[in-house]
């Protein structure tokens, strides 16, 4: 009953007359879940066998039981992963084909960069040294998109030369051995740039910035307050009004629970990437 | 390593003398024996080894016709690869191999017994090409090959020939006390738990689990040992217990397990078992917190009365266990028949009233 | 074999004493000694204890020896001091022993005057109750040789004196496979120290007499472990002894000396690699590039090691068609693992090293592009993200932008 | 994340509900019931670790080792929980948050008898019943005086080395029986008794969704706990203010949706 009253309250204090519009839907936000904790769970099987020579390595190799069981969530994850690419790539499949929707290959709604980015990251650039306004951006900014191909290539490398490696008896038949060797090198590598992307770059756009510290809630909730989009997408915005589109995606604030969630989920990935982050750092 | 030879020429010396006294069996030997002993009963007939040692080309006529081959085979059955003389040159290096250079000889008719031996720790070790690991002639003899295990003690005193130190301990035990004091036939020598041809791996996990089970050989033998009046009901007792639970699931699982579990030679010993009427015994009473403390780091006082010493719970032993066990057995069936009424008759009761 | 010598000839003195033995036993006969030396409470001047057990002495292998045979100075009285029985007087029975004895270290150290270097009664006890080496009973029985050693060779004070190199052989020896083998379930066969030293003739490792020189090493351990010695002097290993390389390892190198122990637990299996280590640096740093070499050093075992694909004892060189890593037979020991593996799959190079361009130009430029890929994002999102968060905070001292801060 | 707490979140209900269960009873619910589920499925096979299908079970659940790993485990969890409940039981009512509804009164013993007479059709009147019945008490009171003799005896042979310092060694043994015995008593109360209550009863059948959602609708109420129903009344006139929620004892009945 307390927590129902904390949440009646807040209910009533403020957000209820904040205008939310949903800007993630639910599909995304469970796929970035799974691609989240199993990223988690592949640097943190991973990374040990890498730094195989720091102590810390040892001790969660040996706490986690042994390199059989490591050998196994890496695996279990990797599928997971593998699993949460494929439904992303069905589910452009059948927008961008199956129901024709060009709009998420160009366009500002799309993933795909546009010269506008070019010229957004020199005026986001200029405004870090104070020579210009901020950029307007829309949909989505440069160093979102950056994340995503970056995810989107890392994906097709790691996974390949994982599988790769996994399925190695079966790949001999077609290749030759030394492919291994740079299948292995590629893993390891790429794997560390990704690690060391998402948990110092895309940790810090998402929560270390002052304008979203402590945390940016929006892919939890997947829904933005019309102040934040009139301040971050501007252009989006007016888009929106222009195409009166606002009102269809106008939605409830986010319920006290998928806050807590979200800042549950969100805290704990982000401490144990941190950790890792700082760990690699250290035994390098 | 010689040293070795002397001791065993030795004995064989002081057998010999005692054959002699007793009766000899009247065994003619074969013709073609008598031949080759026209020169290999000349007793300081031995052949010099690059080695260095020498080896003893010398058969006792007494100790072939009384050995068990006597009246059976002729030398060439397994010297097969001599014919006449001059015999074919052969090279060994050293004793050892001279005695190597024999060891598939015993094949041809004990066949079954060789392949067992393939299976053994002894063969795992010769195969590696350690040349101490034991040979047919090792344990039988070669010439003076006689009935194994008459009598009995003898089998672990030829173990005791490398073995010795088992050997002293169990000597000491209560099997080896009945064995040579006793000349009880019943007890248990080195072959009856470790086998004779096929010997495994004691170190092992999976020979540890199965302990229980080479015990109950005998310990679950009714007839066996009512004699001694000591209970057939050991084993069971120790399977219902936590510790005879988790062998039986250890030794079932394929992964040798990760943990240890008590077995009946952890807390009544191996090779030193005692009597557990003996004051030294390990399971005393007074010894067991000892025992306990081998697996139960700290566990002290009252500690070994939780093990019920092989007992089913009754008044006298162990009431505690016993009145729980008991009012638990009237209190189950009451509350689940209480609780099937009351549900019985509601819906007895629903059904009416609809 | 002396051993064997030795009791012959013993036997045959034995009867020469016993005829002329008649001769002395009409002054002193081992009773006449015993009159006085048979008395517990018998002792010298400085209280040295001069009591003899008789029945320690029947049960002695001397025991057939009238007193005289040692003592042969002795008349009846004899003076208050007579000379000590010195090591020649066994020699007169044991000469191959002591002839053996008097070139051994210990010997030679009491000829050069040290005088608790090791002498006959050291190792066999007092004359007066010895008993045969076979005899469980005696000092240098299989079982109790070591503490006989052990008194001296446990003892690190003695071995900083002598500038012996293994200052305490005795408790090393004692937690080794041989040792608890031997004092552990007393297996006869096992070694003890005379199995690897000698035994009267001991020498130092470094004369290269010694049963414990570099290059007799293989064959002393050979001398039980035949079969493996066989296959080390098959392997390069072997090889390189036998054409008087100093450097090539010999058993002790790997196994270690003293503290040799069981070869299938973890500790040993993952010790031993960084020992190939220490002379095949570059492999062993190549190796450690690999899943294998990675899953080793975290401590786990269920991966290859070298002695996996090399062969432990019989190492051979891939150019050898005998040897497992040889292209004949490379596919045959990936299988051991590998069940799918085939000749590609042999093809992956476990000792591929991304440095270098000769051998590996393609892993080269892949390593040298990943580098290039890792520094260059880093470079632009490490100012990029930098900039930023100086920017914005600049932004929120000015207070410009508050409202960023979570709703209000 | 359940639908019905998104409902809860947004729209407001015009439906009738009354809040039943607060949130932590909720969650002390789930987690026993996961708790109970999981240390049953580890404890029975060890108790009758002869019969065939724990023989199959055990190493189905990755051994013997890993089987009591896990049941340790859970009960270890278990014990938090009940110290929890313990603790938060006496904290509200020390703090006047919670009235003393689950203490058997003589009225259970009354409505025991009376709905006894009820079944019998000795009677055509039906017990009335407050917060909760004395079924539920019955449930509640055994489950606590089970679980302090399952943690108590848990721990018991988790430690046995431990317990011998400080009490007689018999004990051990007896514990063990205690626990197997009592460890079985649980489980067949709960799938006897429980599972009829909360499923098969005709009149929640197939399902009573109450202790998840912790909302039961008025017409139950009134057919269940009809005095307590009458006790609310008053309050339920009132605004749905925060204040007036948050005024609500814990255990008994909040009004309106949050």
């Amino acid at each position: 009953m307390m927590q129902a009253a904390v949440f009646n309250h807040e209910l009533q204090a403020g957000e209820s007359k904040q205008k939310y519009y949903t800007r993630i839907h639910l599909l995304h936000r469970l796929v970035h879940g799974f691609l989240m904790t199993s990223f988690l769970g592949l640097a943190a099987t991973g990374m040990p066998i890498k730094f195989n020579w720091a102590p810390w390595a040892v001790n969660i190799a040996h706490s986690v039981g042994g390199f059989g069981t490591i050998l196994f969530f890496h695996k279990f994850f990797a599928v997971i992963l593998t699993g949460c690419f494929a439904v992303h790539l069905g589910y452009l499949f059948r927008v961008g084909f199956m129901e024709g929707d060009r709009s998420i290959f160009y366009g500002p709604g799309s993933m795909v960069p546009r010269p506008k980015d070019l010229f957004d990251m020199f005026q986001h650039f200029r405004w870090f040294f104070g020579m210009g306004e901020q950029p307007r951006f829309d949909r989505f900014t440069y160093w979102e998109k950056f994340d995503y191909w970056a995810v989107f290539w890392g994906m097709g490398v790691i996974g390949g030369s994982g599988y790769m490696l996994w399925y190695s008896g079966f790949f001999a038949r077609f290749v030759s051995g030394w492919v291994f060797n740079i299948a292995l090198l590629i893993h390891s590598e790429e794997a560390l740039l990704a690690v060391w992307f998402i948990f110092a770059v895309h940790f810090f756009n998402g929560h270390i910035r002052p304008d979203k510290f402590p945390m940016d809630l929006v892919i939890f909730t997947g829904r933005i307050s019309e102040e934040e989009l009139k301040e971050e997408r501007p252009v989006e915005h007016e888009r929106l009004i222009a195409e009166n589109g606002l009102t269809a995606i106008q939605t409830d604030a986010p319920p006290l629970w998928m806050k807590n969630f979200g800042r549950l989920i969100g805290f704990s990935v982000v401490i144990s990437g941190f950790t890792l982050f700082f760990l690699t750092i250290w035994a390098l | 390593m010689a040293t070795r030879y002397l001791g065993l020429l030795g004995g064989l010396l002081i057998a010999a003398l005692t054959c002699a006294g007793s009766e000899a069996r009247a065994v003619t030997l074969a013709p073609e024996v008598q031949a080759c002993l026209e020169c290999h009963r000349e007793p300081s007939m031995e052949l010099m080894l690059p080695s260095g040692e020498s080896r003893s080309l010398y058969v006792d006529e007494e100790h072939f016709a009384n050995s068990i081959h006597g009246d059976k085979l002729s030398c060439t059955d397994c010297h097969s690869d001599i014919e006449g003389y001059p015999h074919p040159e052969r090279t060994f290096k050293n004793l050892r191999e001279f005695t190597l250079g024999y060891y598939e000889n015993c094949k041809g008719c004990h066949f079954d017994n060789y392949t067992k031996s393939l299976d053994s720790v002894h063969y795992a070790f010769l195969s590696k090409g350690d040349l101490k690991a034991p040979l047919c002639v090792d344990c039988h003899g070669a010439h003076d090959v006689t009935k194994p295990g008459v009598p009995k003690s003898q089998i672990s005193k030829t173990c005791a020939r490398c073995h010795a130190g088992v050997y002293q301990q169990y000597a000491q035990s209560v099997h080896g006390q009945a064995l040579l004091h006793e000349k009880n036939g019943d007890v248990p020598v080195c072959t009856d738990c470790h086998r004779s041809h096929n010997i495994e791996d004691p170190r092992t996990v999976a020979f540890r689990l199965k302990s229980p089970e080479i015990c109950a050989r005998c310990h679950g033998d009714e007839k066996l040992m009512q004699k001694y009046n000591l209970s057939t009901g050991v084993l069971q007792s120790y399977l219902k217990d936590f510790h005879g639970m988790t062998a039986s699931f250890y030794s079932k699982e394929k992964a040798s397990p990760s943990a240890l579990t008590a077995v009946c030679t952890d807390c009544h010993g191996v090779h030193d078992i005692l009597s557990a009427k003996d004051p030294k015994s390990s399971v005393m009473q007074a010894n067991l917190e000892k025992v306990c403390q081998k697996c139960h780091p700290g566990s002290t006082g009252s500690f070994p009365a939780a093990w019920l010493r092989h007992y089913e719970p009754t008044p006298e032993k162990a009431p505690l266990v016993y009145y729980v066990k008991l009012i638990y057995q009237i209190f189950i069936p009451f509350v689940v028949v209480g609780l099937m009424l009351q549900i019985l008759l509601h819906i007895w009761r629903v059904v009416v009233s609809r | 074999m002396t051993h064997r010598k030795v009791g012959v000839f013993a036997a045959s003195l034995l009867s020469i004493v016993l005829s002329h033995g008649a001769a002395f036993a009409e002054d002193v006969t081992n009773d006449t000694c015993l009159a006085c030396h048979g008395a517990e409470d018998l002792t010298s001047a400085e209280g040295r204890v001069l009591y003899i057990n008789s029945d320690a002495f029947t049960a002695s292998v001397h025991s057939p020896l009238p007193c005289t045979s040692c003592h042969a100075d002795i008349q009846v009285p004899h003076e208050e001091k007579p000379a000590p029985v010195a090591i020649s007087t066994c020699a007169g029975c044991h000469g191959e022993a002591v002839a053996a004895y008097e070139k051994s270290v210990h010997g030679k150290a009491q000829a050069n005057g040290a005088n608790d270097a090791a002498t006959c009664k050291n190792c066999h006890g007092s004359p007066h109750s010895i008993r045969k080496h076979t005899d469980p009973g005696s000092m240098v029985y299989s079982l109790n040789l070591p503490r006989a050693c052990g008194a001296c060779h446990g003892d690190p004070e003695l071995a900083k004196r002598h500038g012996i190199p293994v200052v305490n052989a005795y408790q090393l020896y004692m937690d080794s496979i041989h040792g608890r083998a031997l004092t552990g379930s007393g297996l006869l066969v096992a070694a003890n120290c005379s199995s690897c030293h000698g035994f009267h003739d001991i020498q130092r490792r470094d004369n290269p007499d010694s049963k414990i020189f570099r290059t007799n090493v293989p064959s002393t351990c050979g001398s039980c472990h035949a079969g493996v010695q066989d296959l080390y002097f098959k392997g390069v290993h072997g090889e390189a002894l036998n054409h008087g390389k100093k450097k090539a390892p010999v058993c002790i190198d790997c196994h270690t000396a003293h503290q040799i122990a069981r070869v299938d637990t973890d500790p040993w299996k993952l010790r031993i690699i960084s020992e190939c280590g220490t002379c095949h640096e570059e492999s062993l740093k190549t190796y450690r590039d690999t899943l294998h070499g990675q899953v080793t050093n975290l401590g786990f075992t269920p991966v290859a090691r070298c002695s996996d694909c090399h062969g432990s004892h019989a190492v051979l060189p891939a150019s050898n068609p005998d040897s497992s890593v040889s292209e004949q037979r490379v596919v045959a020991t990936c299988q051991k693992c590998h069940a799918d593996a085939n000749a590609n799959f042999a093809k992956f190079s476990p000792h591929a090293d991304p440095a270098d361009r000769e051998r590996y130009p393609v892993l080269y430029y892949t390593a040298q592009f990943m580098t290039l890929l890792i520094i260059g994002t880093f470079a632009f999102f490490g100012l990029h993200t930098v900039l930023w968060l100086i920017r914005s905070l600049i932004e929120h001292r000015s207070g410009r932008s508050d409202r960023y801060f979570t709703g209000h | 994340m359940p639908s019905h707490l998104r409902v809860a979140g947004t729209e407001k209900s015009h439906t009738s509900f009354l809040v039943r269960f607060s949130l932590r009873q909720r969650l002390e619910h789930f987690s026993i019931m996961l708790l109970f589920t999981m240390l049953a499925l580890t404890g029975l096979p060890q108790e009758f670790f002869e019969a065939r299908w724990a023989q199959w079970l055990i190493p189905a659940l990755g051994g013997i080792d890993r089987v009591r790993w896990v049941h340790r485990l859970c009960g270890i969890l278990f014990t938090i929980g009940a110290v929890e409940h313990l603790g938060a039981v006496v904290f509200l009512v020390v703090t006047k948050r919670i009235n003393l509804s689950m203490v058997p009164s003589k009225k259970d013993f009354r409505d025991a008898i009376l709905t006894l007479r009820y079944y019998f059709g000795a009677t055509e009147e039906e017990a009335q019943f407050d917060r909760f019945d004395y079924r539920q008490k019955f449930e509640y009171w055994g489950l606590i005086f089970g679980s302090v003799v399952m943690i108590v005896t848990g721990f018991i042979l988790y430690f046995p080395a431990l317990t011998a310092r400080i009490l007689p060694g018999d004990l051990i043994p007896a514990a063990k029986v205690a626990h197997a015995s009592e460890g079985l008593l649980a489980f067949l109360i709960v799938i006897i008794w429980h599972v009829y209550n909360a499923h098969l009863n005709p009149d929640v059948f197939p399902f009573d969704t109450s202790i998840f959602t912790g909302r039961v609708s008025e017409e139950r109420m009134l057919k269940e706990h009809p005095l307590e129903l009458e006790r609310l009344r008053p309050q339920r006139r009132q605004p749905h203010s925060a204040e007036a929620v948050a005024n609500v004892p814990q255990k008994g009945t909040g009004s309106g949706p949050p």
